[in-house]
């Protein structure tokens, strides 16, 4: 439905549920549990959602039900296509391509999550006092948003990486520090637009704490777009760690990534192509769900911002 | 709006300043030097080699000198290719990743801003949910995906275009390709989510009101407004392609800038990296300044302000 | 013959919440020169009734339904997106609630006026640009020559109402549709506004409808006027008789719940409870469940035909009240009744 | 000439000459000031126990900006605010917490004046719970139950979230989450506008009783001089941040006397044919469009009375009469 269309049929939309219908006492319905209905009959969201539930399941549970082992090599097994005892083939080194497939996503999927966590942490908090304290204060601090925007970031991700060593640890903290501004951004624009809203001030009005204030009438109100906002961060982070494994600047042997793993089976790819295949469509698959998630999400709990 | 230019120009510099510093830095603060990780040299060797380079001097001194020199557009030897200094590396492999890079971004904005206006003016229908379903699976498929992918179809399988290597016109297609259509798929996205928000303002119903035919209420009333996400996104997509051309380069074995860039990251080539990063950076905030001024030229209101 | 001629006009909304039946069997007729106000509550389908003469209901999730929309002697609703296309700005022209965003920020003042000649007729650019400035001091911009080139952001509310006038009447249409032109404008205004559009007709014998909510702008500048609730046409007649002899339900007790500057007495009535949700179907009348008369039965079956009386003046009469009451008797002074 | 201030110290609300001024900031290079905006300037009243004032004005008047700072979501620039005799403008942000359940806000958009996550059971109570910390369980549900019928809302309802009302029903939720802390002052700005005529009447008519059964102090703040002559008991008329007109509600209609009231007055549409006709306009000068925002009314002597109750603005106005049609 358009803007317009909106417009023009809001006097009957707004009065849909709004007949008095029962004495006794009625449940409301809240807008957590509207907007859930919403997405519930979003097919496409749902069905991604329950494949990247599928995904999450089969890398973290999978491999403590695999007979073979992520590290155990046999050379004389080396890159076997799939068959009925390796389902998805074996690499060069003779390991198991299912378990190293799962046992990168365990890792591809942790950087998204806790690299997601940091930029959440950062942006939230950096967003809401930038919002929140108005005037002066965020006038610089958007600045250096808007500066660090114009930096190339990827290119101090790969010093970073290179100045203090690969761990799993420094691509969680690389990632988070670059991802987390457009998270500000939003958070920022979020609790702006609330403040001027007219309960803010009416809670202002009857003297509540700047707390309470805070944790009842503002972040409640803002969560809706940092879900969202949160939900297509982690395909954005688990792409840059995966660009950065493809270069060999992030994770690192023995353990491997969906990255590392792309890379490997991209330098074999003529001669046996599942190496490359195989990684590389579980990557996709959950960037794909988790995209079509977050725009899902975005118009469950924003209907009016749906851009369709 | 000179003043504004030049404002825009100064802080530029600034931000060149403050990278170059930053980068110098990171750099500084990487453990060992360029030369304790090859084979065992001894060490009085070792501290002849360093005091070429000058890294026998205080840290400060050391910014300096790179830093004159830098200005002067002298970036230093590269520590690990003897006797090819980093200038010389940049006049020989910046031609082909400029090269790649301005492909790259015509194939994104010339696929991309056609298809988000045409998905825009014709929601709803499948010239919309074609294009944009396309576009979610290009988000999806990253450089580094998409490259091999495309190798294994038109190089291995189709044997219709080169695998690897440049020089003819034919080499460029996968590579460009490749860099290109990941940001053609968020052009085209950014595109109808712009030309969408404009088609619905109620301006575009006066016009309607008067008479106005469709295609002029596109082309004339909604474009200007409409492209703006897609320009401000410029800058951003220039650094990602920046960042792509490392891996491109490196699949597709092109001689560029981005090859250089990875294989100095991987091997401590300091002054290599010190160089690249600000030339990199230097392309990213002119492209924002660019943007900038496209913007304000586009948004009469903006001008009105500045 | 009259100029426009509607009838039984019924659009809808098809949406995901159900089938909003946002105007039901609209008539409507109006004369070459006449003013003709749509007084109604949001909702109540003014709006949606103009946009389907204008053919400018988005489709989807907007849809005609039935009707027939006759404007001198062409039935508009037959017509090719085309031929409407000529029609719109040239024939029939439209200005609308709010100012600040029915003007396009990126383009000049006079690039929008001149391209409303330019899409009805072959007028090079500079005969065009002086038209638009002739309209523009027509409509009272002062100093309009350099004015013109200025953007909408360059002027205020009330200015750029007259610069939406100036370009709807710029082709000299045979009826402009004014839908809440002066809603969104300050009273010292929005009389400077009404001045204009009356001035304008006068002088250009346009017809005019004037859609809005505020019963007073309707007395001071229309012939006729219809009223709507819920969709529906409950009344219309000219002007006196709708003020000074109002017969539906809804419009004499609404007439007594607007607070006037005149009105000595302290007594301000007030209907109880909302308008009706337009996406269930009602029987019988929309007004029923906030009807202040007596109810004398259930009302049932297909709502009442408009039936014309004598003098003009049609009606939509329901026998489900009995309205033989005065209105002040019936209606609620207080607010407490209507809770339960 | 009885020159006075309508302002005297022992009444229950006195603005003594409150100031409300934007500073625009300052220009990147030159340093120089873009200029104040004087929303509110110089204005002293003076309102007494159970009175109903009604401020009308156009927009950018500076209504809304007197009733927030009134309200103390903006403290004043200069000038001072007494509540039953307690100096507010003194207090400090802290103590001024203390008093907001004496002086409550009704607000214009009853689709943004209400948390869209929270019931308006849980509304009601943590409004409640500002004057009555101690109140829990069946007693506090009772309360909301009492507060839900004094606005004629159903009771049954209250588990509701705001979007499941309609806008008329969702004001007077906000009007019982007002009344919520017993205050002894009510600022309503603009509380009808944003309704359908039908709705608007049951939503005065509810605040009028409210008014004279809690023997509320009331400030309401509208455009619509119809609307204020019905509700209150006093006009101000405010224009350029200044009150240029205050007296009683039948003598600023009846006799106006500054030709900017006249003009005002003149301008609303009335619903009745015969006398639209017959009257006359007068017409203003268009306002200064592109102005300095600094160009106000000028400086200059206040208010002067010129009937007992009833004051007029002795400052020379900006806006000529329109010389042609009437």
């Amino acid at each position: 439905m358009t803007a317009r269309t909106a417009k023009m049929v809001e006097g009957a939309e707004s009065r849909i549920s709004s007949q008095p219908t029962a004495d006794d006492l009625e449940k409301g319905s809240s807008l957590w549990s509207d907007a859930w209905h919403r997405l519930k009959r979003n097919r496409l969201a749902m069905i991604s959602l329950f494949i990247f539930f599928g995904i999450v399941l089969f890398c973290v549970i999978g491999p403590f039900f695999s007979p073979h082992d992520a590290q155990e090599q046999d050379l004389l097994k080396g890159a076997l296509g799939p068959s009925a005892q390796h389902w998805f083939g074996t690499d060069t080194l003779g390991r198991d391509l299912m378990v190293r497939t799962m046992e990168g996503g365990r890792i591809s999927l942790l950087v998204g999550l806790v690299a997601t966590l940091v930029a959440l942490a950062i942006g939230v908090i950096y967003g809401a006092t930038a919002g929140y304290l108005g005037g002066r204060v965020d006038a610089v601090m958007m600045r250096i948003v808007d500066t660090l925007y114009a930096l190339p970031f990827t290119i101090f991700v790969i010093l970073l990486m290179v100045a203090f060593g690969r761990s799993l640890w420094l691509i969680f903290v690389a990632i988070g520090a670059v991802e987390w501004l457009s998270m500000a951004r939003i958070v920022r624009a979020g609790v702006i637009g609330l403040k001027k809203q007219e309960f803010v001030e009416a809670a202002v009005s009857l003297g509540y704490s700047h707390s309470r204030i805070i944790v009842r009438h503002l972040i409640p109100n803002v969560l809706g777009p940092v879900i969202v906002i949160a939900t297509l961060t982690v395909p954005a982070v688990m792409l840059l760690e995966a660009f950065l494994s493809f270069l060999g600047l992030g994770v690192q042997p023995p353990n491997a990534s969906w990255g590392v793993l792309i890379n490997e089976g991209q330098q074999n790819m003529d001669i046996y192509p599942w190496l490359l295949i195989l990684p590389a469509f579980f990557f996709a698959l959950t960037l794909f769900t988790l995209n079509f998630l977050g725009d899902g999400l975005r118009d469950a709990l924003d209907p009016k911002s749906s851009k369709d | 709006m000179t003043r504004f230019i030049i404002t825009r120009i100064i802080q530029g510099l600034v931000v060149l300043l403050a990278i170059y510093a930053l980068t110098f830095v990171l750099v500084a603060l990487t453990p060992g030097s360029p030369f304790s990780t090859e084979r065992a040299i001894r060490p009085e060797i070792l501290a002849q080699i360093e005091a070429f380079y000058g890294y026998d001097r205080p840290p400060l001194e050391r910014f300096w000198t790179s830093l004159t020199n830098a200005l002067q557009g002298e970036f230093g030897p590269s520590a690990v290719y003897a006797n090819r200094s980093v200038t010389d590396i940049i006049g020989e492999a910046f031609p082909v990743s400029l090269m790649l890079g301005s492909i790259s971004l015509i194939v994104a904005l010339g696929i991309g801003i056609p298809a988000g206006i045409v998905a825009a003016v014709k929601r709803n229908t499948w010239l919309d949910y074609l294009p944009m379903s396309a576009s979610m699976v290009g988000i999806c498929l990253p450089t580094f995906v998409l490259g091999p992918i495309l190798v294994l179809i038109f190089g291995i399988g189709l044997q219709i275009l080169p695998v690897s290597g440049w020089g003819a016109p034919e080499f460029i297609i996968l590579p460009a390709a490749t860099l290109g259509l990941f940001y053609a798929a968020y052009f085209a996205r950014l595109t109808r989510g712009g030309m969408l928000e404009m088609l619905n303002q109620d301006f575009v119903r006066t016009a309607q009101a008067k008479g106005v035919p469709q295609t002029t209420i596109v082309w004339k009333h909604c474009l200007k407004g409409g492209l703006i996400p897609a320009i401000t996104f410029l800058g951003p997509a220039l650094a990602g392609i920046i960042a792509g051309s490392f891996v491109v380069e490196t699949i597709f074995q092109i001689p560029g800038l981005g090859q250089w860039f990875v294989k100095g990251a991987l091997n401590r080539d300091d002054f290599l990296i010190l160089g690249l990063t600000v030339l990199f950076a230097a392309l990213i905030v002119m492209m924002n300044l660019l943007v900038d001024i496209i913007q304000v030229a586009l948004n009469p209101r903006l001008k009105y302000e500045k | 013959m009259a100029l426009l001629d509607v009838r039984s006009l019924t659009t809808s909304f098809h949406l995901r919440s159900g089938i909003v039946r946002a105007a039901q069997s609209i008539d409507l007729s109006l004369e070459r020169g006449e003013t003709l106000g749509i007084v109604g509550e949001s909702g109540s389908g003014k709006s949606v009734t103009c946009y389907s003469i204008m053919g400018l209901i988005p489709q989807p999730p907007g849809r005609i339904e039935s009707g027939e929309v006759h404007f001198d002697g062409q039935d508009l609703l037959k017509l090719s997106d085309e031929e409407m296309r000529q029609i719109r700005g040239n024939k029939i022209s439209m200005i609308f609630q709010d100012p600040m965003t029915s003007l396009n920020p990126y383009l000049r003042i006079s690039t929008q006026l001149t391209e409303a000649i330019r899409v009805h007729g072959d007028v090079d650019e500079k005969e065009a640009l002086n038209r638009a400035i002739t309209a523009l001091e027509e409509v009272g911009i002062p100093d309009a020559p350099k004015r013109v080139q200025s953007y909408p952001h360059e002027f205020s509310g009330g200015m750029r109402q007259r610069v939406m006038i100036a370009m709807a009447l710029i082709n000299d249409p045979d009826l402009l549709i004014a839908d809440e032109p002066t809603t969104a404008l300050d009273v010292t205004v929005q009389a400077r506004v009404l001045d204009i559009i009356k001035d304008r007709q006068e002088r250009l014998g346009t017809a005019v409808i004037l859609v809005t909510h505020d019963l007073g702008v309707v007395a001071g500048t229309c012939d006729r006027v219809q009223v709507m609730y819920a969709g529906q046409v409950v009344e219309s007649g000219d002007t006196d008789q709708i003020f000074y002899d109002p017969k539906h339900a809804y419009t004499r007790s609404l007439q007594k719940a607007i607070p006037s500057l005149k009105a000595k007495d302290e007594v301000l009535y007030t209907i109880a409870g909302t308008p009706p949700d337009l996406s269930k179907s009602v029987a019988g009348c929309a007004f029923y469940p906030r009807c202040p008369f007596p109810k004398v039965k259930e009302p049932e079956g297909p709502v009442p035909e408009l039936v014309e009386l004598p003098d003009g003046h049609c009606l939509r009469e329901c026998g489900y009240c009995d309205r033989s009451q005065p209105i002040e008797e019936v209606l609620a002074q207080d607010v407490e009744e209507d809770v339960q | 000439m009885n020159s006075s201030s309508p302002a005297s110290e022992d009444e229950f609300l006195v603005l003594d000459a409150v100031s409300q001024h934007f500073d625009l900031g300052k220009h990147l290079f030159s340093r120089a000031s873009k200029g104040v905006v004087k929303a509110v300037n110089d204005v002293s009243l003076s309102i007494s126990k159970g009175e109903i004032l009604g401020i009308v004005g156009e927009s950018g008047c500076g209504k809304t900006t007197l009733s927030r700072t009134i309200m103390q979501l903006l403290r004043p620039t200069s000038g001072r605010i007494f509540l039953e005799g307690n100096e507010l403008s003194a207090l400090s942000d802290a103590d001024i917490r203390g008093q907001r359940i004496n002086f409550q806000m009704i607000f214009q958009d009853p689709y943004a004046s209400l948390n869209p996550r929270l019931t308006v059971y849980t509304t009601l109570c943590e409004a409640i719970r500002t004057r009555h910390p101690g109140l829990k369980g069946e007693a506090l549900r009772e309360r909301v139950v009492e507060l839900m019928r004094t606005v004629g809302l159903n009771p049954a309802q209250m588990n509701r979230y705001p979007h499941e009302f309609s806008g008329g029903q969702r004001q007077r939720v906000a009007i019982a989450r007002a009344l919520a802390p017993e205050p002894k002052l009510v600022i309503a700005d603009e509380p009808v506008s944003a309704l359908d005529v039908s709705i608007q009447s049951q939503i005065l008519n509810l605040l009028k009783r409210l008014s004279a059964e809690m023997e509320l102090t009331m400030i309401f703040v509208s455009h619509d001089l119809s609307v204020v002559r019905y509700i209150a008991d006093r006009i101000a008329v405010m224009y350029r941040g200044q009150i240029i007109e205050l007296g009683s509600a039948e003598v600023i209609v009846d006799d106006p006397r500054h030709i900017y009231t006249k003009a005002l007055m003149s301008a609303i549409p009335l619903p009745d044919p015969r006398s639209e006709r017959e009257r006359e306009r007068i017409l203003l000068e268009d306002e200064p469009s592109s102005g300095d925002p600094e160009t106000g009314v000028s400086e200059g002597d206040i208010l002067e009375e010129v009937h007992p109750g009833h004051f007029v603005s002795t400052r020379p106005f900006d806006r000529q009469l329109k010389a042609d049609r009437t």
